[in-house]
Parts: C-alpha cells; structure tokens; sequence
C-alpha cells in the first residue's frame, strides 16, 4: 500500500525536475532566441523552486521572521533561511543577466535581421 | 494525513508545469510570454506555501511584472511568431 | 448596544457575501452568453465588482466585529477594506483599456453596436 | 498543433511524472520535507536579539546580527561578502547592458506624447506613489519584517514600467528621469553601500584599533566599534538598515536605467547606428 502523503511529495519533486527538463529542453531545441530566452527563465526559476523546497519543514513549517513566540518553538519550527537568502540573490542577479540577454538579442536583431539561431549560424562570416 | 499546505503545492506545481510546456511549445510569441508569467504566478503561490515571504515580494515582480515587459518590448522590436 | 452593532455589521458583512456569489452566478452565465468581446468584458467587470469588491467590504465588517483575533482585527479589516477600494480602482481602468484596444484592433460585432461615441468624437 | 493537442500532451507528460513518483514513492522518498540542517538552526537561533541574548547571553552581542528576520540578517551580516561581489555582478551586467546603448539617445523629443486614455492615466497618476510609498516601506522595515533591499528595488522598478506604457517615455523624461540621473543615483547607492562596509576600516585605521570588515556588531575580545543597534529605542540592525537603503536606490536605478532605453524607438537605434552624428551623439 503506497503512503498517499509520500507519493504526494514525490509528485512534487519529480514535477519539478520535469518542469526543469521542459526548460531544459526548450534552451537547447528551440531554435529561436526569444523562446530560448524565455525556456531559459523558466528553467532559473524551477532550479530556485528545488532549492527552496530543500530547506522546507513538513508539517507546519513557518517563515523565519521572528514575532515573538517562544525561541524553542521559532528554532524547531521554522524553515531554513540560507536557501532563502541565496535565491534571493540568485533571483536579482539572474534578473540583470538575462535582461543583457535580451538587449544582446536585440542588438543581434538590428545586425542580423533574424533571431533564428540557424539563420544566424549561416549568416556568419 | 494530507494537510492544505500539501494539496496546495501539488496543484501549483501541476498548474506551472502545465503551463511552462505550453510556454516552450507556443509558436505565438506573446502568448508564449503570458503563459510563462502564468507559470511564475504558480510558482509565486508555491513560494508562499514553502514559508519563504521574502521571495514571494521579490519574485512577483520580476517575472509577472519586469520580465514579460522586457520580453514584449523585445518581441514589438523583433519577430512576434517563431520561425517553424 | 455595542453588540447590537457588532451584530448588524455581522449580518450585513454575510448578506454582502451572499449578494458576491450570486455576482458572480450572474457574471458566469454571462461570460457564457453574451454575443461578443465588449459584452462579454461587462459580465467579466460584474464579476470582479461584484464578486470581489463586496465580499471584500464584507470581510472587513465582519472581521470589525470579532474579537478573536484581539489588536490584529483592526490591521486585517483595514487591509481588506484597501484591497477593496485598489478593485474597485483598477478593474474598470483595465477593462477600459482592454475595451479600446479591442476596438482599435475591431474586435467586436459591428452589427449589434447601439452606439459608437468615439466615432461621434464625444470622447477622446 | 492546436491548443488543445497541448494542453492534452501537458497533462499526459504530467500523468508519466505521476506514474514515475507513484514508484518511488513505494520505495520511499530521500531527504527533503526533512528537518533543517544545523547550519540553518544555528542562523535562526542566533540572528533575532530576542534569542540571541537567550542562547550566548548578553556579553556575546556580536555573534547576533540583531534583526528578526532571518534572511536579510543572512544576506547582509553571515554573508555579506557573498552578497557584496553578488552586487558587483549585478552592476557589470546593466553596465553591459548600457555599453550595447552607447552613443544612441533621441535626438529630438518632437512628437507629441501618446499613451493610453485618461481613464486610465488618472488611476495610473494615483497608483504611481502607492507603489513607491510601498516599495520604500518594503526596504525601510527591511529588518523587522519580510522585505529588504532587493524586494523593494524590484518593486518600484514597475513603477517606471508602467510610467512608460501608460504615458510615454517622453513623459517620464519631461519629469527628470533621466539616464545620467539614474546612473548617477545607482552609482550613488553602490558607493554608500561600499562606505558602509568600509567605515569600520576607516576607523581602525585612525584610531589604531581592531575592527572588522562586514560585520555590524562588534565581536566579543574587541569591542570597540560596531553600528548602533538601537537607534532611540528602535532596533535599526546596525548596518543592515543602512545596507538595505542603498541596495535600495542600487536596484531600482539600475532598472530604471534599463527600462528607459529599452523603450527607445528602433527607428531613432538604426540611424544612430547607422550614421553616428553628432545629435545621436550627447551622452
């Protein structure tokens, strides 16, 4: 008999790892920049996804903010705050880099005259 | 024992990896760009069941609000349906 | 007298809640119904004046009157009572944008228009 | 493929997801939903005052970074250096960003400005300082509550967004906001943040004695210079109030800076980039 609450967080893993995959595959198969870029966004934010859920508490786990309970109850309640401080960043600083990539492909743009990445591949040189 | 918390997650999951495919397989660019803020909206939700309200505020605006932006200003610039 | 207060707010919060679902019935049979773009985005504005601005205020009137959550009723029934007041500022101003654009692009049924002012030029 | 062919292969690939995670979830899932680890347990007990006082007693204050909330006591106390050089990433990619617009400004505001309807201009004309009203509360109780300096900087960054779509980008030029204006705030951010780190250095140097870089309460052995961590009654946090409202003005420019080029019109890029003149040519 399969415990309902294990498969549940399975599905939850698993479809993660297939929203990365579909990410994933969206950057190396799409030949178009623009669906590469945004394949790309997806995929950044499914790798934070996992992060996050890595440091979660089942049941009831709580923001770490402190307001006041008791300490015991904060510290053995709480979630872990240094995957939330380092997706934090992540987030802001792959938000500037892939906000270059769009004015790189932009700028590609006005040179090329095309997005599509096979097209600009035979227009080199 | 099955709490909210946890039948929440498995519908935002299921909803942004329903419409992170349908992002990667739309020809239509602008409609690839909503659903992808769709997905992030999910994923938004899924933050905020995880305890992590931090990233909450700043993950709603950057991908609901700053990257479709930024993505349609590309897309009105460049090509609006992807080449088959 | 203070009770009594407490008790009609309560009632009125509940009747709000009720008036929001048949809003919202009312809004869905609608969407469903009507013709085209322009009436359809009516029935969806009903839904969002109806089926969310209400129940907002009606939270709020009812969470006025609890007193289970001590201090914290105040900052919850003022949230709800902004969050209110931001619908009932926003949605008519996105459905009005989305209105135009769709006559713009002339996606709507022509033959069913009663009136047209901005082709009499009585608005901008 | 039509849409709805989508949708059904979606829900197909998720049933083969499903299918997948009903067999491992016979044989047991590893180690997430778990407890934390100590390291984590460690910042969660050490960061609020409240705790901190509890767990090292009040003559070890500086191994608390005296913020309640955890995470932006993690990303500017226990890690700042990490969030430091992140910060510096983040400058050289809007640097690259503005590098791609070089030499390319309009030359000319001769149209007249073009928007959307005044319906929706005046409820945009009152939104505008709820959002930055919000965003500054966001970064201002940046260590009391959830929110801090990255999240508020994202947060008014729509607010020039939305400026543009509504309106125009001529108006949000005809009220000072300009390019060399957002640069000079952002650049104004990052030097306040690398002063904040650095005064303690400068401090050492003068007076001779131990402090310690990135770090905003003194440490036990040393106690010679730290950052308040009350401020007439109100806890500030020491450095990490004034971290969080330069990172603040850092983010929120740096975006700026970026909105506003980005919606410049491709006609004005190309014959910039085409014959360079000199009225293309004024920053």
């Amino acid at each position: 008999m399969i415990d309902i609450e294990v498969f549940i967080k399975t599905f939850i893993v698993l479809a993660l790892f297939g929203t990365a995959g579909v990410g994933l595959y969206g950057v190396v198969a799409k030949p178009h920049a623009t669906k590469k870029i945004i394949s790309l966004t997806i995929l950044g934010d499914t790798v934070n996804a996992l992060a996050i859920l890595l440091g979660y508490r089942y049941p009831g786990g709580i923001p770490p903010v402190y307001t006041g309970q008791p300490p015991n109850e904060f510290v053995g309640r709480a979630v872990d705050p240094l995957p939330q401080a380092l997706v934090l960043t992540a987030i802001v600083i792959g938000m500037a880099v892939n906000l270059l990539i769009i004015y790189i492909a932009l700028q590609t743009y006005r040179l090329y005259g095309t997005l599509d990445t096979r097209l600009i591949k035979k227009l080199r040189g | 024992m099955i709490t909210p918390e946890l039948a929440l997650m498995l519908i935002f999951v299921s909803i942004a990896f329903v419409f992170a495919y349908l992002a990667v397989e739309e020809r239509k660019l602008i409609r690839a760009v909503v659903y992808s803020a769709v997905q992030s909206a999910a994923f938004a939700f899924l933050f905020y069941l995880l305890g992590a309200p931090d990233i909450v505020l700043v993950y709603v605006p950057v991908t609901v609000g700053i990257y479709p932006a930024a993505l349609l200003f590309l897309i009105r610039k460049t090509e609006e349906v992807e080449n088959p | 007298m203070i009770e009594d207060i407490t008790a009609i707010a309560a009632w009125a919060g509940l009747a709000l809640f009720v008036g929001g679902a048949i809003w919202d019935l009312i809004a869905a049979i609608g969407m469903n119904r009507l013709p085209d773009f322009l009436s359809r985005l009516h029935a969806a504005t009903i839904g969002v004046i109806g089926g969310a601005f209400y129940p907002l205020i009606g939270i709020s009137l009812i969470l006025l009157g609890t007193d289970i959550m001590g201090e914290y009723r105040y900052i919850a029934a003022g949230s709800a009572a902004l969050t209110a007041f931001l619908i009932l500022l926003l949605a008519p101003a996105g459905s009005h944008a989305l209105a135009r654009a769709a006559r713009r692009r002339g996606l709507y049924r022509k033959d069913i228009l009663v009136t047209d002012q901005q082709e009499r030029g009585e608005t901008e | 493929m039509s849409g709805v062919r989508k949708v059904a292969s979606a829900v197909a690939l998720l049933a083969i997801v499903a299918a997948l995670s009903l067999g491992a979830a016979a044989g047991g899932m590893g180690p997430f939903f778990d407890g934390i680890r100590s390291l984590g347990a460690f910042y969660l007990s050490t960061a609020p005052p409240q705790i901190a006082e509890l767990v090292l007693g009040p003559s070890y204050r500086g191994l608390s970074s005296y913020s309640p909330e955890v995470v932006t006591s993690i990303v500017w106390d226990y890690r700042g250096l990490d969030t430091y050089f992140e910060t510096a990433v983040f400058f050289l990619a809007i640097i690259g960003a503005v590098a791609i617009y070089r030499g390319i400004e309009e030359p000319v505001l001769r149209r007249p400005a073009s928007g959307l309807s005044p319906i929706v201009r005046a409820v945009t004309k009152f939104l505008i300082p709820i959002n930055i009203a919000v965003a500054a509360s966001i970064a201002l109780h940046g260590h009391l509550t959830p929110g801090g300096g990255f999240q508020a900087g994202a947060a008014l960054a729509v607010a020039p967004i939305i400026v543009i779509v509504v309106f125009s980008r001529r108006y949000l030029l005809e009220r000072g906001v300009t390019k060399l204006k957002a640069l000079f705030f952002r650049s104004a951010g990052l030097i306040g943040i690398a002063l904040v780190v650095l005064i303690p250095v400068i401090w050492s140097v003068i007076s001779g004695e131990w402090a310690w870089v990135m770090q905003n309460q003194w440490k036990p052995g040393a106690e010679a210079f730290s950052y308040p961590a009350y401020l007439g009654g109100a806890l500030i946090s020491g450095s990490i109030w004034f971290l969080n409202l330069f990172e603040f003005l850092a983010v929120s420019f740096g975006f700026t800076i970026l909105f506003l080029l980005i919606s410049i019109d491709e006609d004005t890029v190309r014959s910039c980039m085409i014959r360079g003149g000199e009225e293309c040519d004024r920053y």
